[in-house]
């Protein structure tokens, strides 16, 4: 393992700067029999909510041009069950562990960082305030800056883990949302999530998704990514983690430009399962083409703060 | 399972829009259970999600597997213009439980029923019962018979009896493969069977109690691989649910809510 | 010209439901020597501002997966000019004009309002408050309710013939600005415009655009630009022009069912320069397919108003 | 210009990351001036945007053009992916205005200075001089020995006098076009050039103020055909403004600001 790739984030002392982005690795068991997860720079767990959900009527994905739909709808065990049965799993892998947080009240997402908060192997929370696939909640905490303050102080009162918030590009001024989670103690920041998306059979004349609408991912909105860690990054100088569309190194390097601290990788996972793997791998011969030895040097060089 | 390049030795049109694709390469080897399947990525920049496709039959000796495509949407289009000898990134065999074509003894009948791009691993299941002299029957369903593909290729795996079904009447029957199952005289143990979800609802209805039933179901997919919960299907009492591409993509009947 | 094609909206009588979106086909000259323009069911001319504009410094477009980013930053002769040099030119044509309209004022779009206004072939304006690549004006107008409706009643007032607003997709809620700019009295809406979009240098580690951030476009917006026509549809019964990645017959198709009840076609005359009349060859093979007689039978036939 | 598909014929490596590509088919007639370029279909289909190409030369009697591009991004890497009896999508010929080989007189001498990847028109231009038997001397700029490609070619058209140049001095003589430009004992009385934007500065400034010098710009574009304002210049003045892919992309070096 290079030391030239180390990148340290609150409660988050990564080997390189890639972690594969919630909700597109599971809980990491099933990319185990692919490779060593030790390998990753963290990971970013399935979104976990206080009791365990089913998540939405299939279809659940669809394709659009370089991108996806997905409205998986928050399925996962519960709170506890990634407690008891998930997070252990994890512990024999070195490496640290994002835990997203998501809930339909400000209640539920406490109760769920309280459960996760004994686990040893989460470093950090990631809180899910932009998740466009369910009914209540989720959302609406992302697109109104006080609600999204409101909630990132509740949390920080319950954990002493530090707290990333991730943000939703379904928003006017995401730099406002950025600030306002800021001011209410949010140790970093996770974007973007999902673009609310739809596609429509041609031949049914339906939405493809059951849900109707969902999350747009993938390389079609890497450009938004890109454009918003930029904006997020002239307003603030809390570590970003950046997504939306990484395939490739050469992708983490424009994220790293863009202004972000360090990358999740999520729909190139399902392209190609090694993706993260490949894309640590990478790596170095980008940096040497770049003469740039650590990858901190690459860090915020292409903004002004 | 392994993500791996493998090499197109035949990829021909053998029905209306309905392709055979022939494959070579080392992962052929870990290929052994009819109802499991491969997560293709589609050779074409703009597509992020792989198409399952199951496998239809092996060739050991020769290193090869066949699969059967229908051109339904814009990633299968893509796979038709692949020639032989371009490779195609293959992640598979993917499935934790295919046709337990183990399970019957050689005095137990199965029937197997294909609907359509239903009937590529009812193939696969056919060549292993074969193998193992279990007796059989296929039904397969067509729209019509512009679409009919491998009746031959059953008749000659020594199938007691191979009905096709038309639903213009076009070619063998006109009619349903439930029409074709009712008919039956004497029920089998086993009905093993794959095709739209609607027909699979229908074959569990129609079969007798006794009749063990198992069920290849198909759901978009993102991973392939149990990640995602992209592909996911209710238990039959709707307190769990199951997911197809590593709980499946078969099941008995009564595990999941149709 | 067959009959099932044909569409009507308000000013503008369709042959067909396809039209050149605005900027993407200049004011016709190019693509007249290319196809006879009266084969389209409209035209969306350039956006034309008071004085005549230079635009933003080159590069101005990049590429990113299925899509494009553009920052011309409103490059045109000034509305007099188009009054009298380029609208002339296409009135050889038998093809109604929507006339693009943008400023950096509300005295600005007023006055090119008065200035076309004359112009026997604009059959209509559309008002683009969703700009995002012009320094004042543009976009601000498309991101507040009020502004937006505020700017509707003086155009309205200004002129008789209807006014298409063009919505920004660049907004938390897109449905409210097209409630407010119905309100204003608009006789019908263009979505979606651009979404802001960066891409970076990996080399220079500088923004690609000169202007820095630029407009996404092309088929990676697609999904995006159908939830908001079908957000949009769920509110209003007004006309929508659709559009965002459309490139062929089967994209069309999915705007109409999503609420569209004509569509316009930008980056793909890029693509392929024939893109707007391939597209109208094909689509009476996919009425058949879909055992369609007539256009209007697919518009808004995946909706529930 | 028209948009129609052309056959690959060859596409090699000739140069490191520099490739040669010969395409055939009808539209090759209508390719006649040098400076014009090609706005070719990116074969991958996650590319919304065509990319220019300069013609490098036309052989009508075999009803052939040739290309050379360098491979710098996502689009010619996908281009070096082409292979014979392939088809490039190809809009053109486009440009409103290549270099003037039919001005200069055969007392008249030009001078033709390429940088890098703006070589291959200079070679289109030399075969025009050179069938009109107009003089003209070459100097060709690159980076290192590897880059370098078609000396050989310019030598063949009897150039007068052929000078390639690198960064490093790994080939030729060591140092830029501009000293090699320096050194020419007499101006010629035009100069025709094309390559990076600060190349093209400095020989504006360099050259001798009796001397013509034509231009070829590039910029990204995004129609190629003068509909979208993606390639403006500014005029020498900065009151108006230029279309490089209309207007150009060859301009009188006092027509624009470089
Ligand atoms: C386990 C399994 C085995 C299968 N075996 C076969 C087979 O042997 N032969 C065959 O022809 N088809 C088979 N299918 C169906 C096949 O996967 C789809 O027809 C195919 O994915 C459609 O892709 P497309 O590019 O044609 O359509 P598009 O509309 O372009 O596909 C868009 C997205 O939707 C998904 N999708 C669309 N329809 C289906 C569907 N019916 N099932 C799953 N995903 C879908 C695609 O995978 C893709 O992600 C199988 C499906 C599953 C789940
Ligand atoms: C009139 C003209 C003639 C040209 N002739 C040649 C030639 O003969 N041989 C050759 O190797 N190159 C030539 N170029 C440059 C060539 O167009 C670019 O190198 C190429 O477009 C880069 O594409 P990419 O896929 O490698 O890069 P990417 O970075 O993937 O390209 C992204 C986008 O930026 C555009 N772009 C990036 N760099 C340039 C550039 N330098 N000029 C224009 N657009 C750019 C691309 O066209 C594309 O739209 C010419 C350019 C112009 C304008
Ligand atoms: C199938 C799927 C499920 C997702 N689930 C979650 C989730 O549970 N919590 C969350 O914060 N983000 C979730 N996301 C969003 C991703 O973490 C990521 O923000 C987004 O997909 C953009 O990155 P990408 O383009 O690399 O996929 C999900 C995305 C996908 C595709
Ligand atoms: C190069 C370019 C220039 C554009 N100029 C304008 C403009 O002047 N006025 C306007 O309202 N929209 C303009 N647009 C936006 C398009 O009209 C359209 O809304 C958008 O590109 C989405 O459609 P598409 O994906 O089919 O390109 C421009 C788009 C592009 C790509
Ligand atoms: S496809 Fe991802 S869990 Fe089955
Ligand atoms: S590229 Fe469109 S105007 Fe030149």
């Amino acid at each position: 393992m290079s030391e030239r790739l180390a990148v340290n984030l609150p409660g988050l002392s990564m080997k390189n700067p890639i972690m594969p982005a919630s909700g597109c690795f599971g809980f990491g068991r099933e990319f185990s029999e692919l490779y060593d997860l030790s390998l990753l720079g963290a990971i970013a767990i399935k979104g976990t909510t206080g009791e365990q959900r089913f998540g939405n009527n299939t279809p659940r994905v669809a394709e659009s041009p370089s991108g996806m739909l997905n409205s998986i709808g928050l399925q996962n065990p519960g709170a506890k069950s990634v407690r008891d049965n998930e997070l252990p799993f994890l512990e024999q892998f070195d490496v640290p562990i994002l835990a997203n947080v998501s809930g339909s009240s400000p209640e539920e997402y406490v109760k769920v960082v309280n459960t996760l908060n004994e686990a040893s192997n989460v470093g950090a929370f990631e809180v899910n305030i932009s998740c466009p696939n369910v009914k209540t909640g989720g959302i609406q905490f992302g697109t109104d800056p006080e609600q999204a303050a409101m909630l990132t102080s509740l949390i920080k009162e319950a954990t002493n883990k530090p707290v990333y918030v991730k943000l939703s590009p379904n928003v006017t001024d995401i730099a406002a949302i950025a600030k306002a989670v800021e001011h209410a103690g949010a140790n970093g920041l996770s974007l973007i999530n999902t673009l609310i998306g739809m596609r429509f059979d041609w031949r049914t004349k339906k939405p493809i998704l059951a849900n109707e609408k969902g999350g747009l991912s993938g390389p079609a909105v890497k450009p938004v990514a890109l454009r918003m860690v930029y904006d997020v990054r002239q307003v603030t100088d809390l570590p970003i983690i950046g997504m939306g569309g990484i395939e490739s190194a050469k992708d983490v390097i424009e994220f790293l430009i863009a202004g972000a601290d360090a990358v999740a990788v999520g729909t190139a996972n399902f392209t190609n399962p090694f993706a993260c793997i490949e894309i640590i791998d990478e790596l170095p011969t980008w940096l040497d083409q770049l003469n740039v030895n650590q990858v901190s040097e690459l860090q915020r060089r292409g903004v002004v703060l | 399972m392994k993500s791996v390049p493998l090499k197109v030795v035949r990829n021909q049109e053998i029905a209306e829009e309905t392709y055979e694709m022939i494959l070579s390469g080392e992962l052929v080897q870990e290929m052994n259970r009819p109802g499991t399947f491969l997560h293709i990525k589609i050779p074409s920049s703009h597509h992020v999600l792989r198409r399952p496709i199951s496998i239809a039959s092996v060739n050991q000796e020769l290193g090869t597997c066949t699969l059967v495509y229908k051109c339904t949407g814009e990633g299968t289009r893509a796979l038709t213009n692949v020639r032989p000898n371009d490779c195609l990134q293959v992640l598979g065999p993917l499935g934790g439980q295919g046709f337990p074509t183990e399970e019957p003894s050689t005095d137990q009948e199965v029937t197997l029923i294909g609907g359509g791009v239903g009937v590529p691993p009812m193939y696969f299941a056919a060549r292993s019962l074969s193998e193992r002299n279990i007796p059989f029957r296929v039904i397969l369903g067509f729209q019509t018979e512009a679409a009919v593909f491998y009746e031959e290729a059953f008749k000659q795996l020594q199938a007691m009896d191979v009905t096709i079904m038309t639903d213009d009447g076009s070619y063998g029957e006109k009619g349903t493969v439930i029409d074709a199952l009712q008919n039956l005289e004497q029920p089998s143990t086993y009905i093993y069977t794959c095709g739209p979800r609607g027909m699979l609802k229908a074959v569990k209805a129609a079969a007798q109690h006794d009749t063990t039933v198992y069920v290849s179901l198909e759901e978009h997919m993102g991973c392939g691989i149990g990640a995602c919960f992209a592909c996911v299907c209710k238990t039959e009492d709707e307190t769990s649910y199951v997911k197809i591409c590593t709980d499946g993509p078969v099941f008995q009947s009564n595990e999941v809510l149709l």
